[in-house]
């Protein structure tokens, strides 16, 4: 089992109450299947990660890109900043 | 050509007296000012929470990007996070450029961009 | 919805910390500045003859023009007569308007508009 | 006869050497006819009126419009601010 946390800001992070989840993968996974992680471990983050976007060591990645667990690993959901 | 960005805790200072860039024929500022009332609702003010080495990255990518698509001679950008009060500033954007076209399209594309890719949330207070 | 103009004499001062107006959430800024180099000779500056009144005359109708066009909260127009020497301003704009997409659109009219229909005529010095 | 003044600025004043231009015109006249006699009486303002325009009362005015002598016209010539 691989563990990735993955941290979390704004409202995804007040709708959770921790600035951070921690979720297992069977092995090393890519983003679209650590978003699907994510979700099965807090189905109220469903509609965030619907629209949202995993960054891995602060920049975008795309979804079929294999993530290090060891990376830094962030829920960018729908920013408002302006 | 040089992009610089700052994030800045709360309100952002009136701009500073830079001097424009060499060749600079424009210079163009844009404030993004807070507004006292959000979704209808009156307001003292948006605190603002950052990822902030996340988004000064992706200032820093944006304003490169537009730099070199425009051919801008320079751009600063400076964003808050934490508290800042209405009628305050959030936002500030300055490009020089030797023209003005080019300025006001790096401008408008920066915000559009600004508003998708750089992890700033804001939440009424 | 207000607009103000005035014609200066020489190059225009830094701007003033004008309050924004009530209910804006952008203030833009445009500077024109005088580059050393015109038609490819170097230069001091430019020497800008105006016809006063109807300069200033034709300025506010534009302004006018687009700040109902576009809905703007404010409009705020300066330019100079008489020398401006390299590297200093000579025109600025300042709009203040609820959203950035109106303002940027207006600041790009405003210049178009200017550089036809505002009698002001510029001599390399 | 009718006389007509005409402030020249920029580029035109400098090609004629002079802030301002007389010409006369059988009667009141409009501001097309006008620019007719303005080139008439001063041959080398040719180009400058192709692509300028008449003030009247510090307003533009329509080609076809009739001109008051006493009114203050002016050639508004190509302009360059900014």
């Amino acid at each position: 089992m691989q563990q990735y946390t993955i941290l979390l800001f704004g409202p995804a992070s007040a709708l959770i109450g921790a600035d951070r989840v921690v979720v297992q993968c069977p092995s090393a996974c890519t983003c679209d299947e650590l978003k699907v992680q994510i979700v099965n471990a807090n189905p109220t983050l469903e509609t965030h990660l619907q629209v949202g976007r995993l960054a891995v060591n602060q920049g975008f990645v795309a979804g079929d890109a294999s993530i290090d667990p060891h990376a830094e690993i962030a829920l960018i959901t729908m920013v408002s900043g302006g | 050509m040089s992009v610089q960005v700052r994030l800045s805790n709360g309100a952002l200072s009136k701009v500073a007296d830079m001097p424009t860039t060499q060749g600079a024929g424009a210079r163009i500022v844009f404030d993004g000012i807070v507004r006292p009332v959000e979704d209808g609702a009156k307001i003292e003010g948006l605190d603002y929470e950052a990822y902030r080495p996340m988004a000064e990255q992706q200032l820093a990518i944006i304003g490169n990007d537009l730099v070199e698509k425009h051919g801008l001679l320079s751009m600063d950008i400076e964003h808050s996070y934490g508290f800042v009060p209405n009628f305050a500033c959030s936002f500030r954007l300055v490009i020089d450029s030797k023209h003005r076209k080019e300025g006001l399209k790096a401008m408008d594309e920066f915000i559009d961009r600004l508003k998708v890719d750089v992890p700033i949330w804001k939440r009424a207070q």
